[in-house]
Protein backbone atom coordinates (compact mmCIF):
# COMPACT_ATOMS: atom_id res chain seq x y z
CA UNK A 1 0.00 0.00 0.00
CA UNK A 2 1.13 3.53 -0.43
CA UNK A 3 0.13 7.18 0.42
CA UNK A 4 -2.28 9.08 -1.74
CA UNK A 5 -1.96 12.82 -2.06
CA UNK A 6 -4.98 14.54 -3.40
CA UNK A 7 -4.59 18.00 -5.41
CA UNK A 8 -7.43 20.22 -4.36
CA UNK A 9 -9.04 23.15 -6.57
CA UNK A 10 -6.71 25.49 -7.84
CA UNK A 11 -3.67 22.75 -6.69
CA UNK A 12 -4.95 20.54 -9.29
CA UNK A 13 -3.87 22.83 -12.06
CA UNK A 14 -0.56 23.57 -10.13
CA UNK A 15 0.13 19.79 -9.74
CA UNK A 16 -0.79 19.24 -13.08
CA UNK A 17 -2.76 15.76 -12.27
CA UNK A 18 -5.11 15.10 -9.28
CA UNK A 19 -3.81 12.37 -7.40
CA UNK A 20 -0.43 10.74 -7.08
CA UNK A 21 0.90 7.92 -5.03
CA UNK A 22 4.07 7.97 -2.71
CA UNK A 23 5.62 5.66 -0.78
CA UNK A 24 4.17 5.57 3.27
CA UNK A 25 5.12 6.81 5.60
CA UNK A 26 5.04 10.05 4.38
CA UNK A 27 5.61 13.13 6.79
CA UNK A 28 5.63 17.34 6.40
CA UNK A 29 9.35 17.00 4.65
CA UNK A 30 8.44 14.20 2.36
CA UNK A 31 5.23 15.67 1.12
CA UNK A 32 7.28 19.03 0.58
CA UNK A 33 9.47 17.02 -1.36
CA UNK A 34 6.98 14.73 -3.07
CA UNK A 35 5.03 17.21 -4.69
CA UNK A 36 6.33 20.02 -7.69
CA UNK A 37 8.16 23.03 -6.60
CA UNK A 38 5.00 25.29 -7.00
CA UNK A 39 3.02 23.18 -4.80
CA UNK A 40 5.47 22.83 -2.20
CA UNK A 41 5.61 26.76 -2.35
CA UNK A 42 2.01 26.96 -1.72
CA UNK A 43 1.83 24.30 1.19
CA UNK A 44 3.89 27.01 2.68
CA UNK A 45 1.23 29.63 2.96
CA UNK A 46 -0.90 29.74 6.27
CA UNK A 47 -3.97 29.32 4.50
CA UNK A 48 -3.18 26.22 2.78
CA UNK A 49 -4.90 23.48 4.63
CA UNK A 50 -3.94 19.61 4.73
CA UNK A 51 -6.40 16.78 5.76
CA UNK A 52 -4.90 13.17 6.36
CA UNK A 53 -7.13 10.79 6.55
CA UNK A 54 -10.54 12.38 6.65
CA UNK A 55 -9.52 15.11 9.55
CA UNK A 56 -7.80 18.42 8.48
CA UNK A 57 -4.31 18.84 10.12
CA UNK A 58 -4.52 21.64 13.42
CA UNK A 59 -0.51 21.43 12.35
CA UNK A 60 -0.11 20.12 8.67
CA UNK A 61 3.78 20.09 9.74
CA UNK A 62 3.04 17.56 12.30
CA UNK A 63 1.52 15.33 9.18
CA UNK A 64 1.97 11.53 9.65
CA UNK A 65 0.66 9.30 7.04
CA UNK A 66 0.68 5.84 7.02
CA UNK A 67 -0.24 3.08 4.19
CA UNK A 68 -3.83 3.56 3.19
CA UNK A 69 -3.95 7.19 3.89
CA UNK A 70 -5.12 9.99 1.66
CA UNK A 71 -3.19 13.22 1.69
CA UNK A 72 -5.34 16.21 0.24
CA UNK A 73 -4.07 19.41 0.13
CA UNK A 74 -7.00 22.23 0.37
CA UNK A 75 -6.12 25.36 -1.19
CA UNK A 76 -8.26 28.38 0.35
CA UNK A 77 -11.58 28.09 -0.60
CA UNK A 78 -13.89 30.46 -2.68
CA UNK A 79 -17.15 29.58 -1.21
CA UNK A 80 -20.88 29.00 -2.93
CA UNK B 1 -37.27 16.49 10.50
CA UNK B 2 -34.61 18.77 12.27
CA UNK B 3 -31.45 18.87 9.81
CA UNK B 4 -31.39 18.49 6.40
CA UNK B 5 -27.91 18.61 5.16
CA UNK B 6 -27.35 17.57 1.28
CA UNK B 7 -24.89 18.00 -1.79
CA UNK B 8 -26.51 18.15 -5.06
CA UNK B 9 -24.92 16.97 -8.18
CA UNK B 10 -28.12 18.00 -10.07
CA UNK B 11 -30.30 20.72 -10.42
CA UNK B 12 -32.76 21.84 -7.22
CA UNK B 13 -36.60 22.04 -6.98
CA UNK B 14 -37.02 25.12 -4.88
CA UNK B 15 -40.53 25.53 -4.75
CA UNK B 16 -41.18 21.77 -4.11
CA UNK B 17 -38.12 22.08 -1.48
CA UNK B 18 -39.99 24.76 0.28
CA UNK B 19 -43.12 23.91 0.16
CA UNK B 20 -42.08 20.55 1.90
CA UNK B 21 -39.91 22.45 4.68
CA UNK B 22 -42.64 24.63 5.36
CA UNK B 23 -45.32 21.82 5.68
CA UNK B 24 -42.75 19.83 7.76
CA UNK B 25 -42.28 23.01 10.20
CA UNK B 26 -46.13 24.13 10.92
CA UNK B 27 -45.64 25.28 14.49
CA UNK B 28 -42.83 27.55 13.63
CA UNK B 29 -43.72 31.58 14.06
CA UNK B 30 -41.38 31.92 10.78
CA UNK B 31 -39.74 30.90 8.27
CA UNK B 32 -36.87 32.29 6.38
CA UNK B 33 -35.04 30.98 2.73
CA UNK B 34 -32.40 32.28 0.96
CA UNK B 35 -31.79 30.85 -2.69
CA UNK B 36 -28.05 31.79 -4.44
CA UNK B 37 -28.09 31.62 -8.16
CA UNK B 38 -25.19 31.94 -10.59
CA UNK B 39 -25.40 35.26 -11.73
CA UNK B 40 -25.31 36.12 -15.36
CA UNK B 41 -22.63 38.25 -15.17
CA UNK B 42 -20.40 39.52 -18.21
CA UNK B 43 -18.96 36.44 -20.21
CA UNK B 44 -19.27 33.65 -17.41
CA UNK B 45 -21.01 30.67 -19.48
CA UNK B 46 -20.51 28.14 -16.20
CA UNK B 47 -19.33 27.87 -12.86
CA UNK B 48 -17.80 24.56 -11.32
CA UNK B 49 -17.96 23.58 -8.07
CA UNK B 50 -15.53 21.13 -6.38
CA UNK B 51 -15.78 19.64 -3.24
CA UNK B 52 -13.79 17.28 -1.18
CA UNK B 53 -16.33 14.01 -0.36
CA UNK B 54 -14.48 13.43 3.51
CA UNK B 55 -14.54 17.11 4.35
CA UNK B 56 -17.36 19.23 2.62
CA UNK B 57 -20.85 17.46 3.83
CA UNK B 58 -19.89 16.42 7.11
CA UNK B 59 -18.34 19.96 7.86
CA UNK B 60 -21.49 21.37 6.37
CA UNK B 61 -23.46 19.21 8.65
CA UNK B 62 -21.50 20.54 11.67
CA UNK B 63 -22.16 24.23 10.91
CA UNK B 64 -25.89 23.42 10.31
CA UNK B 65 -26.00 22.06 13.89
CA UNK B 66 -23.89 25.01 15.44
CA UNK B 67 -26.50 27.24 13.51
CA UNK B 68 -29.57 25.34 15.26
CA UNK B 69 -28.14 25.72 18.84
CA UNK B 70 -27.23 28.93 18.72
CA UNK B 71 -29.86 30.20 17.16
CA UNK B 72 -32.98 27.68 19.02
CA UNK B 73 -34.28 26.35 15.69
CA UNK B 74 -37.23 23.78 14.72
CA UNK B 75 -35.05 22.76 11.48
CA UNK B 76 -32.58 23.88 8.72
CA UNK B 77 -32.65 22.94 5.12
CA UNK B 78 -29.01 22.94 3.52
CA UNK B 79 -28.47 22.31 0.31
CA UNK B 80 -25.48 23.34 -1.74
CA UNK B 81 -25.10 22.17 -5.90
CA UNK B 82 -21.55 20.96 -6.59
CA UNK B 83 -20.21 20.09 -10.55
CA UNK B 84 -21.14 22.19 -12.99
CA UNK B 85 -23.67 24.98 -13.33
CA UNK B 86 -24.91 27.63 -15.59
CA UNK B 87 -26.23 31.28 -15.29
CA UNK B 88 -29.65 31.07 -13.67
CA UNK B 89 -29.30 27.80 -12.06
CA UNK B 90 -29.31 27.58 -8.55
CA UNK B 91 -26.21 26.99 -6.11
CA UNK B 92 -27.50 27.08 -2.59
CA UNK B 93 -30.38 26.96 -0.81
CA UNK B 94 -30.33 27.42 2.89
CA UNK B 95 -34.25 27.71 5.07
CA UNK B 96 -34.11 27.96 8.63
CA UNK B 97 -37.25 27.88 10.39
CA UNK B 98 -37.74 29.56 14.03
CA UNK B 99 -40.10 30.07 17.04
CA UNK B 100 -39.47 34.12 16.68
CA UNK B 101 -38.77 35.92 13.35
CA UNK B 102 -34.97 37.29 14.51
CA UNK B 103 -33.69 33.89 15.38
CA UNK B 104 -35.11 32.72 11.59
CA UNK B 105 -32.97 35.56 9.86
CA UNK B 106 -30.66 35.03 11.95
CA UNK B 107 -29.97 32.06 11.46
CA UNK B 108 -29.87 31.77 7.47
CA UNK B 109 -27.38 34.72 7.19
CA UNK B 110 -24.50 33.03 9.58
CA UNK B 111 -25.51 29.71 7.74
CA UNK B 112 -24.70 32.06 4.31
CA UNK B 113 -21.99 33.75 5.85
CA UNK B 114 -20.04 30.36 6.76
CA UNK B 115 -21.22 28.57 3.07
CA UNK B 116 -19.60 31.49 1.38
CA UNK B 117 -16.45 31.83 3.20
CA UNK B 118 -15.85 28.35 4.88
CA UNK B 119 -17.21 25.74 3.17
CA UNK B 120 -14.94 23.20 1.69
CA UNK B 121 -16.02 24.12 -1.67
CA UNK B 122 -13.48 25.35 -4.98
CA UNK B 123 -15.05 27.60 -7.49
CA UNK B 124 -13.97 28.41 -10.83
CA UNK B 125 -15.54 30.12 -14.01
CA UNK B 126 -15.44 29.31 -17.71
CA UNK B 127 -15.33 32.50 -19.50
CA UNK B 128 -14.56 33.06 -23.22
CA UNK B 129 -10.68 32.30 -22.57
CA UNK B 130 -11.28 29.07 -20.58
CA UNK B 131 -11.77 28.21 -16.82
CA UNK B 132 -10.35 30.35 -14.14
CA UNK B 133 -10.32 29.47 -10.02
CA UNK B 134 -12.12 32.23 -7.87
CA UNK B 135 -10.19 33.61 -5.24
CA UNK B 136 -11.54 34.11 -1.72
CA UNK B 137 -13.05 37.43 -1.82
CA UNK B 138 -12.17 40.38 1.27
CA UNK B 139 -15.96 40.43 1.32
CA UNK B 140 -16.31 37.10 2.30
CA UNK B 141 -14.00 37.33 5.38
CA UNK B 142 -15.33 40.18 7.25
CA UNK B 143 -18.86 38.83 6.55
CA UNK B 144 -17.33 35.52 8.73
CA UNK B 145 -16.13 37.93 10.92
CA UNK B 146 -19.78 39.58 12.20
CA UNK B 147 -20.50 36.37 14.60
CA UNK B 148 -17.56 36.26 16.33
CA UNK C 1 -42.83 41.84 -12.31
CA UNK C 2 -41.09 44.46 -10.13
CA UNK C 3 -43.26 45.18 -7.28
CA UNK C 4 -45.57 42.17 -6.03
CA UNK C 5 -47.92 43.62 -3.22
CA UNK C 6 -51.66 41.89 -2.60
CA UNK C 7 -53.94 41.87 0.44
CA UNK C 8 -55.29 38.29 0.57
CA UNK C 9 -58.25 36.76 2.27
CA UNK C 10 -57.94 33.30 1.61
CA UNK C 11 -54.72 30.75 2.25
CA UNK C 12 -51.72 31.41 0.04
CA UNK C 13 -49.42 28.86 -1.61
CA UNK C 14 -46.54 28.82 -0.46
CA UNK C 15 -44.19 26.97 -2.71
CA UNK C 16 -45.99 28.33 -5.92
CA UNK C 17 -45.56 31.64 -5.01
CA UNK C 18 -42.21 31.57 -4.19
CA UNK C 19 -40.99 29.50 -7.50
CA UNK C 20 -42.99 31.88 -9.88
CA UNK C 21 -40.75 34.48 -7.71
CA UNK C 22 -37.71 33.12 -8.45
CA UNK C 23 -38.47 32.55 -11.89
CA UNK C 24 -39.36 35.77 -12.98
CA UNK C 25 -35.95 36.85 -11.21
CA UNK C 26 -33.54 34.47 -12.79
CA UNK C 27 -30.89 36.90 -13.10
CA UNK C 28 -30.64 37.97 -9.19
CA UNK C 29 -27.94 36.37 -7.39
CA UNK C 30 -30.08 36.08 -4.19
CA UNK C 31 -33.63 35.93 -2.98
CA UNK C 32 -34.12 35.86 0.46
CA UNK C 33 -38.07 35.35 1.63
CA UNK C 34 -39.63 35.34 4.74
CA UNK C 35 -42.87 33.15 5.86
CA UNK C 36 -45.13 33.73 9.00
CA UNK C 37 -47.41 31.48 10.10
CA UNK C 38 -49.50 31.44 12.94
CA UNK C 39 -47.92 30.08 16.34
CA UNK C 40 -50.07 27.32 18.19
CA UNK C 41 -49.57 28.80 21.54
CA UNK C 42 -51.41 27.92 24.47
CA UNK C 43 -55.27 28.14 23.90
CA UNK C 44 -54.76 30.68 20.55
CA UNK C 45 -57.66 28.85 18.53
CA UNK C 46 -57.53 31.43 15.68
CA UNK C 47 -56.11 35.42 14.62
CA UNK C 48 -58.03 37.74 12.97
CA UNK C 49 -56.28 40.66 11.34
CA UNK C 50 -58.64 43.33 10.14
CA UNK C 51 -57.42 46.20 7.66
CA UNK C 52 -58.61 49.61 6.28
CA UNK C 53 -59.11 49.46 2.66
CA UNK C 54 -57.92 53.04 2.29
CA UNK C 55 -54.93 52.99 3.50
CA UNK C 56 -53.57 49.48 4.37
CA UNK C 57 -52.89 48.33 0.61
CA UNK C 58 -51.30 51.46 -0.24
CA UNK C 59 -49.39 51.87 2.55
CA UNK C 60 -47.79 48.11 1.76
CA UNK C 61 -47.20 49.64 -2.18
CA UNK C 62 -45.29 52.51 -0.57
CA UNK C 63 -43.14 50.24 2.35
CA UNK C 64 -42.27 47.73 -0.43
CA UNK C 65 -41.20 50.76 -2.94
CA UNK C 66 -38.89 52.43 -0.28
CA UNK C 67 -37.25 49.10 0.68
CA UNK C 68 -36.57 48.60 -3.52
CA UNK C 69 -35.12 52.23 -3.30
CA UNK C 70 -32.82 51.92 -0.51
CA UNK C 71 -31.71 48.08 -1.09
CA UNK C 72 -31.28 48.10 -4.89
CA UNK C 73 -33.62 45.43 -5.21
CA UNK C 74 -34.72 43.39 -8.40
CA UNK C 75 -38.33 43.01 -7.42
CA UNK C 76 -39.99 42.28 -4.11
CA UNK C 77 -43.13 40.36 -3.45
CA UNK C 78 -44.99 41.24 -0.19
CA UNK C 79 -48.33 39.15 0.31
CA UNK C 80 -50.31 39.69 3.71
CA UNK C 81 -53.76 37.67 4.91
CA UNK C 82 -56.23 39.54 6.61
CA UNK C 83 -59.37 37.73 7.96
CA UNK C 84 -59.54 34.66 10.42
CA UNK C 85 -56.26 32.36 10.56
CA UNK C 86 -55.80 29.26 12.35
CA UNK C 87 -52.56 28.16 14.20
CA UNK C 88 -50.39 27.12 11.46
CA UNK C 89 -51.72 28.81 8.20
CA UNK C 90 -49.02 31.46 6.54
CA UNK C 91 -50.23 35.46 7.77
CA UNK C 92 -47.64 37.16 5.75
CA UNK C 93 -44.88 35.81 2.67
CA UNK C 94 -42.07 38.50 1.44
CA UNK C 95 -39.38 37.63 -0.98
CA UNK C 96 -36.68 40.09 -1.81
CA UNK C 97 -34.04 39.56 -4.97
CA UNK C 98 -31.38 41.39 -5.14
CA UNK C 99 -27.81 40.93 -6.94
CA UNK C 100 -25.99 40.66 -3.68
CA UNK C 101 -27.00 39.07 -1.22
CA UNK C 102 -27.18 41.02 1.75
CA UNK C 103 -28.87 43.57 0.22
CA UNK C 104 -32.02 40.85 -0.16
CA UNK C 105 -31.52 39.62 3.41
CA UNK C 106 -31.26 43.37 5.03
CA UNK C 107 -34.66 44.14 2.45
CA UNK C 108 -36.45 41.26 3.54
CA UNK C 109 -35.71 42.22 7.45
CA UNK C 110 -36.47 45.33 6.78
CA UNK C 111 -40.06 45.02 5.31
CA UNK C 112 -41.06 42.47 8.03
CA UNK C 113 -39.72 44.67 10.63
CA UNK C 114 -42.48 47.22 8.97
CA UNK C 115 -45.09 45.26 8.22
CA UNK C 116 -44.98 44.33 11.64
CA UNK C 117 -44.95 47.74 13.82
CA UNK C 118 -46.00 50.09 10.92
CA UNK C 119 -48.65 48.43 8.42
CA UNK C 120 -52.22 49.59 9.48
CA UNK C 121 -53.26 45.82 10.47
CA UNK C 122 -55.04 45.11 13.73
CA UNK C 123 -54.86 41.88 15.33
CA UNK C 124 -57.40 39.66 17.69
CA UNK C 125 -56.81 36.45 18.75
CA UNK C 126 -59.72 33.89 19.80
CA UNK C 127 -58.82 31.53 22.59
CA UNK C 128 -61.21 29.68 25.39
CA UNK C 129 -63.01 32.91 26.77
CA UNK C 130 -63.27 34.70 23.21
CA UNK C 131 -61.59 37.30 21.31
CA UNK C 132 -58.92 39.62 22.40
CA UNK C 133 -57.31 42.52 20.85
CA UNK C 134 -53.59 42.35 20.86
CA UNK C 135 -51.24 45.48 22.01
CA UNK C 136 -48.09 46.72 20.04
CA UNK C 137 -45.49 44.97 21.38
CA UNK C 138 -42.49 47.11 22.76
CA UNK C 139 -39.83 44.63 20.66
CA UNK C 140 -41.71 45.38 17.57
CA UNK C 141 -41.31 49.35 18.45
CA UNK C 142 -37.32 48.73 18.67
CA UNK C 143 -36.91 46.68 15.53
CA UNK C 144 -38.39 49.16 13.71
CA UNK C 145 -36.16 51.45 15.44
CA UNK C 146 -33.06 49.61 13.68
CA UNK C 147 -33.68 51.27 10.64
CA UNK C 148 -33.54 54.57 11.59
CA UNK D 1 -75.38 63.40 2.54
CA UNK D 2 -73.23 62.63 5.98
CA UNK D 3 -69.87 62.38 7.25
CA UNK D 4 -69.17 58.31 8.25
CA UNK D 5 -67.44 57.66 11.60
CA UNK D 6 -65.82 53.93 11.35
CA UNK D 7 -64.20 52.47 14.35
CA UNK D 8 -61.07 49.99 13.54
CA UNK D 9 -59.76 47.65 15.43
CA UNK D 10 -60.35 47.72 19.55
CA UNK D 11 -62.03 51.10 18.88
CA UNK D 12 -64.80 49.45 17.37
CA UNK D 13 -65.78 47.30 20.61
CA UNK D 14 -65.72 50.50 22.25
CA UNK D 15 -67.98 52.09 20.62
CA UNK D 16 -70.03 49.62 20.43
CA UNK D 17 -70.93 49.84 16.82
CA UNK D 18 -68.20 49.90 13.37
CA UNK D 19 -69.52 52.74 11.43
CA UNK D 20 -71.88 56.11 12.67
CA UNK D 21 -73.62 58.43 10.74
CA UNK D 22 -73.35 62.55 11.63
CA UNK D 23 -74.13 65.95 10.21
CA UNK D 24 -71.61 67.57 8.08
CA UNK D 25 -69.78 69.16 8.04
CA UNK D 26 -67.08 67.86 10.77
CA UNK D 27 -64.32 69.40 13.35
CA UNK D 28 -62.40 67.76 15.66
CA UNK D 29 -64.76 68.73 18.75
CA UNK D 30 -67.44 67.79 17.10
CA UNK D 31 -65.80 64.11 16.23
CA UNK D 32 -65.17 63.94 20.31
CA UNK D 33 -68.91 65.26 21.11
CA UNK D 34 -70.27 62.64 18.80
CA UNK D 35 -68.43 59.56 19.69
CA UNK D 36 -68.95 57.82 22.87
CA UNK D 37 -66.99 59.23 26.03
CA UNK D 38 -64.65 56.11 26.33
CA UNK D 39 -63.68 56.60 22.34
CA UNK D 40 -63.35 60.26 22.89
CA UNK D 41 -60.61 59.39 25.95
CA UNK D 42 -59.17 57.41 23.18
CA UNK D 43 -58.84 60.05 20.64
CA UNK D 44 -56.49 61.98 23.04
CA UNK D 45 -54.06 59.56 23.32
CA UNK D 46 -51.12 60.43 20.81
CA UNK D 47 -50.86 57.30 19.03
CA UNK D 48 -54.55 56.71 18.33
CA UNK D 49 -54.51 58.62 14.60
CA UNK D 50 -57.49 59.73 12.41
CA UNK D 51 -57.61 59.54 8.57
CA UNK D 52 -60.44 61.72 6.40
CA UNK D 53 -61.22 60.68 3.32
CA UNK D 54 -58.10 58.06 2.53
CA UNK D 55 -55.67 60.65 4.33
CA UNK D 56 -54.03 59.87 7.82
CA UNK D 57 -54.16 63.27 9.31
CA UNK D 58 -51.13 64.80 10.60
CA UNK D 59 -52.84 66.71 12.82
CA UNK D 60 -56.06 65.58 13.55
CA UNK D 61 -57.44 68.41 15.61
CA UNK D 62 -57.22 70.38 12.30
CA UNK D 63 -59.86 67.65 11.13
CA UNK D 64 -62.25 69.05 8.62
CA UNK D 65 -64.74 66.40 7.25
CA UNK D 66 -67.17 67.11 4.56
CA UNK D 67 -70.07 65.51 3.11
CA UNK D 68 -69.51 62.40 1.72
CA UNK D 69 -66.27 61.76 3.86
CA UNK D 70 -65.32 58.80 5.60
CA UNK D 71 -63.46 59.60 9.06
CA UNK D 72 -61.32 56.49 10.15
CA UNK D 73 -60.62 56.89 13.69
CA UNK D 74 -57.66 54.42 14.02
CA UNK D 75 -55.74 52.81 17.19
CA UNK D 76 -52.41 51.79 17.40
CA UNK D 77 -51.29 48.88 15.08
CA UNK D 78 -50.39 45.19 15.80
CA UNK D 79 -49.19 44.29 12.93
CA UNK D 80 -48.87 40.50 11.30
Amino acid sequence: MAVTILFLGPLRDLAGQQTMEVEAPLNWSGLLEAVRPEVAGQLGEQRVNVACAGKVLADKTELQAEDGDEVALLPPVSGG
Amino acid sequence: MPLDVRLLDKGLSVGEALAAFNSAHGAAGGVVSFLGKVRPDGDVRALELSHYEPLTLPAMRELAKTARDRFALDGALVWHRIGVMTPGEAIVLVATAARHRRDAFGAADYLMDHLKSAAWLWKRERRADGWHWIEPRGQDREDIARWD
